[in-house]
């Protein structure tokens, strides 16, 4: 059987590539929000594998939930995205530094 | 001993009496008399301390206390000695002059202006009747607003970094002490400043905690080299502003030495006395130089008043040496009563004199001593108060300047020579710097235009003046009221702090 | 390596490959769909920890709902693509360096033995259903926070209608306010004329 | 009574504000925006009626009740915050109403938004599981991402909310993997079990913490504790200030209930990390946000980063980890909601068509144009400087007292340093009110109701200030850990 | 006797206050009624006491009129000493002050400041009265200062004038050193005797004769010496002593009568009265009386020299004032302090006799003062001028006149002493015998003598002054003549009594006695001692430089060039104090006030402190770009950095 570790390490591997995409990502803020949604599958990932490996089903649940609330923060999120580019005329990051300092 | 809570009565009255001020509103003379009533009502009731007051005991008296803030067992404790009495009678009197120093002069929001001295004067009658530390501290800190807003709204050119000056520094201050406070509620689970004077302190912590202590005290005093808000603060503040800053708000380090450094951390305060002394010293000699160079009227009044404040520093900080010298504390209650008559006599005459400047400000709107120069000429009867005041500022025998400093020199000599030796070169460089000014403002031929036209002064700054001046003679020529006030507390306070904590 | 574990790091292996790519591809349609393949193996892997409710779940809700919208989003906004990318070799070193300085942080702890230490999968019974075993947590120990999504989806609903609700003057629209309160007047004219002499 | 029916008696009040919710929703969209203020009456009345139900439903000192298997809980805390966020979030509506009035944004969407995220911090608050936290959280911050974006022709409002939402998003991630450890290790998202958890297996305290310190980032992101507070000036600047207005004020009690929630309900054997973590957080936010503030112009931005520095206050009073430091840190947060409000509520209140007072120096000379709301504000800056008599004191001074109680002089010693600093930047206004004249002469007064009750928020300062003790008491009683 | 006590202050006090106050109610004659009245009811009670103590021999009177304050137990009291020696200087000073305020009349009859004047001389009379009646340090400190008070506010006068108001700044300047010390020496008093009451102090000064005090680590000096030499340095101030004597030619600036009043007569005699009051603590220190009488000395010889280039008629006497003061310092330090007190006595006459001649004079002359200009008046103004050969005849130590009597003692006495220093004073008193006759009899031929120099206006108006003015100058000059006829009683029968103390070891006095047989027999070996022949030598050279041969005096100005110039600059005290103490005293002041004030404290530390915060914050709000990726940039690096501390202590 798979250890736990391997799942754990799978979750911090995709942990790791989320930030280094929200890091790296200069340009494009849905590709921001993609890098949030694969956050989000690490942490999923993690439930899933404690739950599984300690067969408690509150984990599963709280996946459950996470992904209900992905789902609602994603149209909150493309919404405020669109509505940026109506303004701004676009999504890149770079752009968005009116407000500094 | 009377039943009423006079205390609170004294506090709360102005400071109601200022809000009223404010409905009153800017129209006619409504603000000001209420303001005069007030003030006047308020000083009457100040005079019930001074005839109440028992000589005999070093007790606090006419004592209040109710439960205020139970979780943190704060309490709205007050209570007065002989310390405390002559500074809120003194605060109560200003206050009447000031009031009505500002009578005709100030145009511009006179409600607000009236209103912010008389909840000052409320605020300092609390700090000096406070016997709970977080009460006290409120009151100090409290007292910072109107006063900012005194020397910001009504003040000269500058004010603006005058009056932040001003406030920043002595919130720096005071941000200490309240750490101290809090340490000390940690140790004893109290806020009562007379549970303090028992409680029992290591001596870093006393060192620690007196440090504090001195970081708030000393800027409020000030002491050099924490005085540069000072000169600032009142060549920027409207008349009024000055006289409350000099002759009361200076008054609350000394007083706060005297509550708190030294019965607190007695200890603290006799290993690190040296500092306080020397930083006295320092004022006196430094300080004395600097004032006579000043072109500027208010600044060399200013300066003056960090030299003389010197005096009481010295005065209540010099029993320790006495006490290493003899062995005993003879002499010290001396000084401390010194520093304390000084205090005093220093309300009266940094206020009168900073109420002359305002006269002629008022005529000429300037304060510099270039601009003036034969006044006698056109203004006999104020240059005869000008000249007594500066007079009594170098402490001229006969006039309550000299008793403060006469009994600090006194009691510095047992301590050490070169402490009378050094706090008595006041004695030159004061009459150097006060009839220097003189000399070039009122004395001469009438320097320029603006001086041939003024107009003596009216019976209303007659009265004002009249009144310092009676009250600094009478001082000068019999103090022993004054003194027999507070002989007995601070008996109380050099036996107490004699005893280590440790 | 058993077969599970062969899968697991097939699965796996697709899984970081693709999330790397999306990362770091230009083309923000080429991201999209190489997150969708991320979920898909990552359904994949859920199934492998028996989780069957959640991975289909992650299927159908992202890939089938969340991603769609992305690539909705992508596609209707009109983004210079070429641009895209500029800077992006620039940040590199760092972006790689502080990615790898977390996931070592990161993997030191959960790759410790202290996880193992977990009692493990225990076989699940005879007709164990997940999907039934989540639905019947769901609707009773967790109704409070059910119904917290529920009003999470609410919100969202509302607000992603008002943010991006746009009245323009060529669409045609109803006025629900006005709907309602429409009088007969309104709609309906009597127009009085004279009858038709028949 | 069915353990179903006691579950539901101590959620009457989210239920009542759900339903509320709703009957807005519906009875706003068959208005005419003529009669839009009657959505605004409606919640209104909500807010009331929720306060209402919470007081008249559960009293002060009557123990913990939990509910829904623990994830919900009731006890003086939750009593005591939820009552202060109505209430302030009822002056909040009070205030924005011209405002949005004025700037064509008087829609029902902004107050069923801002309901909803009433309702989230109302969860928020009574969270006793991971799961109702993150849920609560998500619920408040989604509300607000819309709010932030809600001038939907504003180009820095749909700025702010795209650096809201994102950095949001990463923080809830954090959270939620921090979650996912602490869960994998206790095995449990109930955070009695979580807390029974670590005090039995102080073996595995050492991941616990390496979860903790997931968490740890995201309340503190929530908080807006350096480093995590780099949305907050952009956000509070960028948002509509009647937005900004409800950012600023109640949410930061919610997460205040959050911290105290997971950390000292949940992990309080974990006191020693968290500690170690919060103290850098505190002591970063007193000086970044002091620091930084003192450079800005913008009175939005500004009053963001005395937010920070105000923050940092509150942490401080929580790493004492005595309960006197938790009463403390709870005063010091409903202390600042409320001055916070009245601040942001006065650069709301003295907004008219096509005028915002959104520069420091558009204060010039208030106290000529409107000498009582100069006094107002006077108080509010002076209470958040710190100075006696207004409350702001008491707030400084508990926290101090709790921290020197523990014998972290020199971090009380810091902060007290700092916050002079701070009074910089406070007093700059009152100057500008005071001492400067202004260039229009054009009279700054609010309109009748949000005049009333700013007033009363301002002189609340001085009230508190002259009567702290009630208050002290509540949050001691609260802080019952 | 208590009431009269009492009123010899108050009396004068009273015409002080109603003069100053409702001047212009009570118009000039007013003014001037109710002060001279105040003052001689003031002399006739003074005499009244004098009787009483000094002739009737009654017992001194030592009362408290009130108490001042009590501090610690130790109480400080008003109150009054009435001995011999107060009694002697009632008398001078009541009698002196009656003769100015007639005199006032006529000199400032034109002046727009006569009610002030007089309240002014009023209230003078009443400090000085309160000085010499004190009972104990602090009252006396008190006179010392409130004439000093007087003494500014008299020599300030005439306000407009830039001169005076400078010299009057100067004067209560240097008083204020001597005061310095003063109040020092007051300080070591109390600290060594727990008391500030004469009797007391005077009562345990043989105990404090055994204390030192450490000054500078590692010495030891006798307590007693350090008190009464800070003493003694209020005597410098107060009585003109080198180098604290540059305000008193200064302070000729001010009104004639004031001159003779107070800088010649009362208040520059103070110092000699206090030591002599003091005389129970400076008995004990022979280093002070050493002190004393080498500055007495010094003070006698170098100040007479300059007066004889001094060419202004007011100037000449108050350098020769400075000359008596450093007799009766001398004396006080060769132990004769009844010497000293006597020659107060006698100068107060005559030198107040000159001064107001002198005054007679500058009214004829229309407010002129350079003898350069004058010459001949003698047949102008007889009184004026008899009377002034009377004083100059008295001030020159002619036999049987009173200056004779007086300084011949002192020359005795100085000679007789053996206190450090003495040898080199008795030269320098002696010498000075001829210095004073040369520049008072200068004075007398260039003024009375001589070519009439005036021009023809003045000339035209030369009369002799009115009554007012030549009375008090006849009053005057009868004790000048007269007054040294007691030397008998005064000086070696005993007359002070126990209100002056001589140790017996140096009772110069006494030993003199041994050899008095009489004043006759005193005039007789007067003629026949060095003093007398060096007077007539004195007044032969005068006469020959100044009156039969004036070209003479021109050639010695040319010859002796470098030696007239150093007296013409007065030895460059004045040069050197406005430089050294005035200048530096700026310049320390601005040094501090520039560097330490404005540049280090706020410059630096106060507005350099605010600064740095607003310039980091500048910098620091750099932080915040505005860039989203560096936001989350920073939440990962505080989240690396909590992680990494878990892995490091872990």
């Amino acid at each position: 059987m798979i250890p736990l570790a391997n799942f754990l390490v799978l979750g911090a591997i995709l942990f790791a590539l989320s930030v280094a995409g929200i890091f790296l990502n200069r340009k494009n803020v849905i590709i921001l929000l993609m890098s949030i949604e694969l956050m989000l599958l690490a942490v999923n990932t993690n439930f899933v594998a404690f739950s599984y490996y300690s067969s408690d089903m509150a984990g599963q649940v709280f996946v459950f939930f996470i992904l209900t609330v992905a789902a609602a923060e994603a149209a909150i999120g493309l919404a405020i995205v669109v509505l940026l580019f109506r303004n701004r005329g676009t999504i890149n990051v770079q752009d968005l530094d009116s407000m500094k300092g | 001993m009377l039943e009423w809570p006079v205390l609170s009565l004294l506090i709360w009255m102005p400071i109601l009496g200022g809000c009223l001020v404010i409905v009153a509103g800017d129209k006619g003379d409504g603000a000001r008399r209420i303001a005069l009533a007030v003030s006047v009502l308020t000083f009457a009731l100040s005079l019930v301390l001074f005839t109440e007051f028992d000589r005999t005991t070093h007790e606090m008296q006419f004592v209040e206390m109710a439960h205020w803030i139970s979780t943190f067992n704060i309490n709205y404790h007050l209570g007065v000695d002989g310390i405390s009495v002559p500074l809120i009678i003194l605060t109560t009197f200003t206050t009447i002059l000031v009031v009505m120093a500002g009578w005709e002069v100030i145009k511009y929001r006179v409600s607000q202006y009236m209103a912010s001295f008389l909840i000052m004067e409320g605020l300092m009658i609390g700090v000096f009747s406070a016997l709970d530390s977080i009460l006290f501290y409120i009151y100090f800190e409290a007292m910072l607003v109107p006063m900012f807003l005194i020397i910001g709204i009504w003040g000269g050119p500058n004010r603006v970094y005058a009056t932040l000056k001003f406030f920043l520094y002595t919130f720096l201050g005071s941000v200490f002490m309240l750490v101290a406070l809090v340490y000390m509620y940690s140790k004893s689970g109290s806020f009562g400043i007379l549970d303090y004077h028992g409680l029992r302190l290591g001596m870093t912590e006393q060192v620690l905690i007196f440090l504090a202590f001195l970081a708030a005290f000393a800027i409020k005093v000030p002491m050099w080299p924490v005085h540069t808000w000072l000169p600032d603060a009142h060549v920027e503040a409207p008349t009024g502003g000055s006289v409350i800053l000099a002759a009361i708000l200076l008054k609350i380090g000394g007083y706060g030495f005297l509550r708190f450094s030294l019965p607190i951390t007695p200890d603290a305060s006799h290993s690190l006395d040296w500092l306080i002394i020397l930083m006295s010293l320092v004022a006196v000699v430094y300080i004395g130089f600097v004032a006579l160079v000043q072109q500027d009227m208010k600044k060399l009044i200013a300066y003056s008043s960090i030299a003389h404040m010197g005096f009481t520093t010295l005065g209540i900080f010099v029993v320790f040496s006495i006490l290493d010298r003899t062995g005993g504390t003879s002499g010290a209650v001396m000084g401390m009563e010194g520093g304390i008559v000084q205090m005093i006599s220093h309300g009266f005459i940094s206020g009168a004199l900073f109420l002359c400047v305002g006269v002629l400000y008022d005529r000429v709107h300037s304060r510099q001593i270039g601009d003036y120069g034969g006044v006698v000429n056109t203004m006999p009867v104020f240059a005869s108060f000008f000249v007594l005041f500066a007079l009594a500022n170098s402490g001229l025998p006969g006039t309550s300047g000299f008793v403060g400093e006469f009994m600090v020199i006194l009691s510095s000599f047992k301590a050490n020579f070169w402490f009378a030796f050094l706090a008595a070169t006041t004695l030159i460089l004061g009459a150097a710097y006060s009839l220097w000014l003189v000399k070039r403002v009122v004395f001469g031929k009438v320097a320029n235009e603006n001086v041939e036209g003024l107009q003596d002064i009216n019976r209303r700054e007659f009265l004002v003046l009249g009144s310092l001046a009676a009250v600094v003679l009478l001082f000068g020529i019999w103090p022993a009221p004054l003194i027999d006030l507070m002989a007995a507390s601070v008996e109380n306070l050099v036996h107490h702090v004699t005893i280590s904590k440790l | 390596m058993s077969f599970t574990e062969v899968v697991f790091f097939i699965f796996a292996s697709i899984m970081v490959l693709s999330a790397l790519r999306m990362i770091t591809v230009r083309n923000p349609v080429h991201a999209a769909l190489f997150l969708v393949l991320t979920f898909f193996s990552g359904a994949a892997i859920w199934l492998l920890a028996e989780a069957e409710f959640l991975a289909i779940v992650l299927v159908l809700v992202y890939v089938g709902a969340v991603m769609v919208l992305f690539l909705f989003v992508v596609m209707m906004l009109d983004i210079n693509i070429a641009r895209m990318r500029e800077g992006f070799i620039r940040y590199l070193p760092v972006g790689i360096f502080v990615a790898i300085v977390l996931l070592v942080e990161m993997v030191l702890v959960v790759g410790a033995s202290i996880f193992e230490a977990s009692p493990g999968p225990v076989p699940t019974p005879e007709g164990y259903d997940n999907t039934e075993a989540l639905g019947s947590v769901l609707y009773t120990d967790y109704v409070y926070p059910f119904e917290i999504a529920a009003v999470i989806l609410l919100v969202a609903i509302i607000a992603a209608i008002a943010l991006t609700l746009r009245k323009r003057p060529e669409t045609r629209y109803q006025n629900p306010a006005w709907q309602v309160r429409v009088k007969r007047e309104d709609r309906v004219r009597l127009v009085k004329m004279k009858g038709e002499r028949s | 009574m069915s353990q179903f029916q006691s579950d539901i008696l101590l959620v009457v009040p989210e239920l009542f504000m759900l339903g509320m919710i709703c009957v807005v929703l519906v009875v706003d969209l068959f208005l005419e925006a003529s009669r839009r203020d009657l959505t605004y009456w409606l919640s209104l009345l909500t807010l009331a009626g929720t306060l209402v139900l919470t007081l008249a439903l559960f009293g002060f000192g009557q123990g913990n009740r939990l509910g829904f298997g623990g994830q919900f809980v009731m006890d003086d805390m939750a009593i005591l915050l939820k009552s202060s966020i109505y209430l302030i979030m009822m002056a909040v509506f009070v205030y924005s109403r011209p405002y949005l009035k004025d700037r064509e944004l008087f829609r029902g969407e902004y107050y069923v938004l801002g309901l909803f995220g009433v309702l989230g911090m109302m969860i928020m608050v009574s969270a006793h599981n991971f799961l109702t936290i993150y849920l609560g959280l998500e619920l408040l911050a989604l509300s607000q991402y819309a709010l932030v974006a809600f001038s939907r022709d504003s180009g820095m409002a749909s700025e702010a909310a795209i650096k809201y939402f994102v950095l949001g998003a990463i923080a809830s991630g954090m959270l939620l993997y921090g979650m996912s450890i602490l869960y994998g290790l206790s095995g449990s998202l109930d955070l009695a079990e979580v807390s029974n958890y670590l005090a039995t297996n102080t073996d595995k305290n050492l991941y616990m913490a390496f979860g903790l310190s997931f968490v740890v980032v995201g309340v503190a992101f929530k908080f807006g504790a350096v480093p995590f507070h780099m949305w907050v000036p952009d956000v509070y600047q960028g948002a509509p200030s009647s937005v900004t207005l409800y950012i600023g004020s109640a949410p930061k009690i919610a997460a205040f209930a959050m911290i105290m929630r997971l950390l000292v309900e949940g992990m309080g054997s974990l006191f020693a990390d968290w500690h170690q973590m919060l103290v850098v957080l505190a002591a970063l936010s007193m000086a970044i946000g002091n620091v930084i503030a003192i450079a800005q112009t913008n009175i939005k931005r500004m009053l963001a980063y005395s937010t920070i520095s105000h923050v940092g206050f509150i942490l401080l009073g929580i790493l004492a980890g005595t309960p006197e430091g938790y009463s403390a840190a709870m005063f010091y947060a409903i202390v600042y909601a409320v001055m916070a409000a009245g601040a942001f509520g006065m650069i709301v209140v003295l907004s008219r068509r096509g005028f915002e007072p959104e520069n420091i120096v558009d204060f010039k000379g208030l106290n000529d144009r409107s000498p009582w709301f100069a006094f107002i504000m006077l108080l509010l800056m002076f209470s958040m400087a710190g100075v006696p008599p207004t409350v702001g004191f008491y707030a400084k001074f508990s926290v101090i007292q709790a921290a020197v109680r523990v014998d972290m002089i020199w971090l009380a010693i810091y902060a007290v340093v700092l916050s002079v600093i701070g009074a910089f930047y406070y007093l700059r206004v009152v100057k500008l009110m005071y001492f400067d004249k202004s260039e229009n002469e054009v009279g700054m007064a609010p309109v009748t109701d949000a005049g009333i009750v700013i007033s009363a928020n301002g002189l609340l300062m001085l009230i508190l200030g002259l009567f702290p003790g009630g208050l002290m008491a509540l949050c001691a009683n609260a802080a019952n850990w | 006797m208590e009431g009269i006590y009492l009123a010899i202050p108050l009396a004068p006090l009273a015409g002080s206050i109603v003069a100053g106050l409702f001047g212009r109610q009570i118009g000039r004659a007013g003014a001037h009624t109710v002060t001279i009245l105040g003052v001689a009811v003031s002399f006739v009670l003074s005499l009244i006491v004098f009787n009483h103590i000094a002739i009737q021999g009654a017992e001194p009177f030592n009362g408290t009129v009130y108490t001042w304050m009590v501090s610690e137990g130790i109480t400080f009291r008003i109150g009054f000493l009435i001995d011999q020696l107060t009694a002697v200087m009632l008398v001078v000073v009541t009698f002196v002050s009656l003769m100015v305020h007639i005199y006032t009349i006529g000199y400032m009859s034109d002046d727009p400041g006569y009610q002030r004047f007089f309240s002014y001389i009023a209230l003078f009379t009443f400090s000085m009265l309160m000085l010499v009646m004190s009972n104990n340090f602090l009252q006396l400190f008190f006179g010392w200062e409130a004439v000093g008070l007087m003494s500014y506010l008299l020599i300030g006068f005439w306000y407009t004038r830039e001169s005076a108001i400078y010299a009057n700044l100067k004067a209560f300047l240097v008083n204020r050193v001597g005061d310095f010390g003063f109040i020092l020496g007051i300080g070591g008093v109390l600290a060594y005797t727990g008391s500030l009451d004469y009797a007391t102090v005077f009562g345990q000064a043989e105990a404090v004769s055994r204390e030192t005090i450490s000054i500078f680590p590692g010495t030891q000096w006798s307590a007693i010496t350090v008190i009464c030499l800070l003493l003694f340095v209020g005597a410098m101030g107060k009585s003109a002593q080198m180098p604290l004597h540059v305000w008193l030619p200064d302070s000729m600036e001010g009104p004639t009568p004031i001159s003779a009043l107070i800088h010649a007569a009362t208040m520059v005699t103070a110092g000699v009265f206090m030591v002599a009051r003091m005389s129970p603590l400076f008995e004990f220190s022979p280093v002070a009386l050493g002190v004393v009488l080498v500055i007495g000395a010094l003070t006698a010889f170098f100040m007479g020299l300059v007066g004889v280039v001094q060419n202004d008629i007011k100037r000449v006497i108050a350098y020769s004032t400075l000359s008596q003061l450093g007799y009766m310092t001398a004396a006080l330090g060769a132990s004769a302090y009844a010497a000293g007190i006597f020659h107060l006595t006698t100068h107060a006459f005559f030198k107040a006799l000159l001064f107001l001649a002198a005054g007679s004079v500058i009214i004829a002359m229309h407010h002129e003062q350079d003898m350069r200009k004058m010459g001949g008046l003698r047949k102008y103004m007889p009184i004026t001028y008899w009377t002034s050969v009377v004083g100059s005849l008295a001030l020159s130590g002619i036999p049987i006149f009173a200056g004779f009597f007086s300084k011949d003692t002192i020359i005795e006495a100085v000679h007789l002493s053996t206190a450090p220093g003495a040898t080199l004073a008795y030269w320098l008193v002696l010498i000075s015998v001829f210095v004073t006759a040369l520049y008072t009899f200068r004075l007398l031929f260039l003024v009375f003598h001589g070519k009439e120099r005036m021009d023809e206006h003045t000339r035209s108006h030369l009369h002799e002054s009115p009554a007012v003015v030549t009375v008090p100058l006849v009053m005057l000059a009868i004790p000048s003549v007269l007054a040294g006829f007691v030397i008998g009683p005064v000086i070696f029968g005993g007359f002070f009594g126990d209100s002056i103390v001589v140790h017996p070891d140096h009772d110069v006095l006494a030993q003199l006695g041994e050899h008095y047989h009489g004043v006759w027999a005193f005039v007789l070996h007067g003629i026949m001692a060095p003093p007398f022949w060096l007077a007539l030598a004195g007044i032969a050279t005068a006469w020959v430089f100044f009156y039969w041969r004036p070209a003479l005096a021109d050639l010695a100005k040319s010859r002796f060039a470098l030696l007239y110039r150093i007296l013409d600059s007065k030895y460059g005290f004045d040069e050197f104090n406005e430089f050294f103490f005035a200048g530096g005293a700026r310049g320390v002041g601005r040094a501090l006030w520039k560097g330490g004030d404005v540049f280090f404290i706020d410059g630096l530390l106060v507005n350099g402190s605010a600064r740095a915060v607003g310039w980091v914050s500048g910098r620091i709000r750099g932080i915040q770009t505005g860039y989203l990726y560096h936001y989350a940039f920073a939440i990962i690096i505080g989240l690396i950095v909590f992680l990494a501390r878990f892995l490091f202590s872990g």
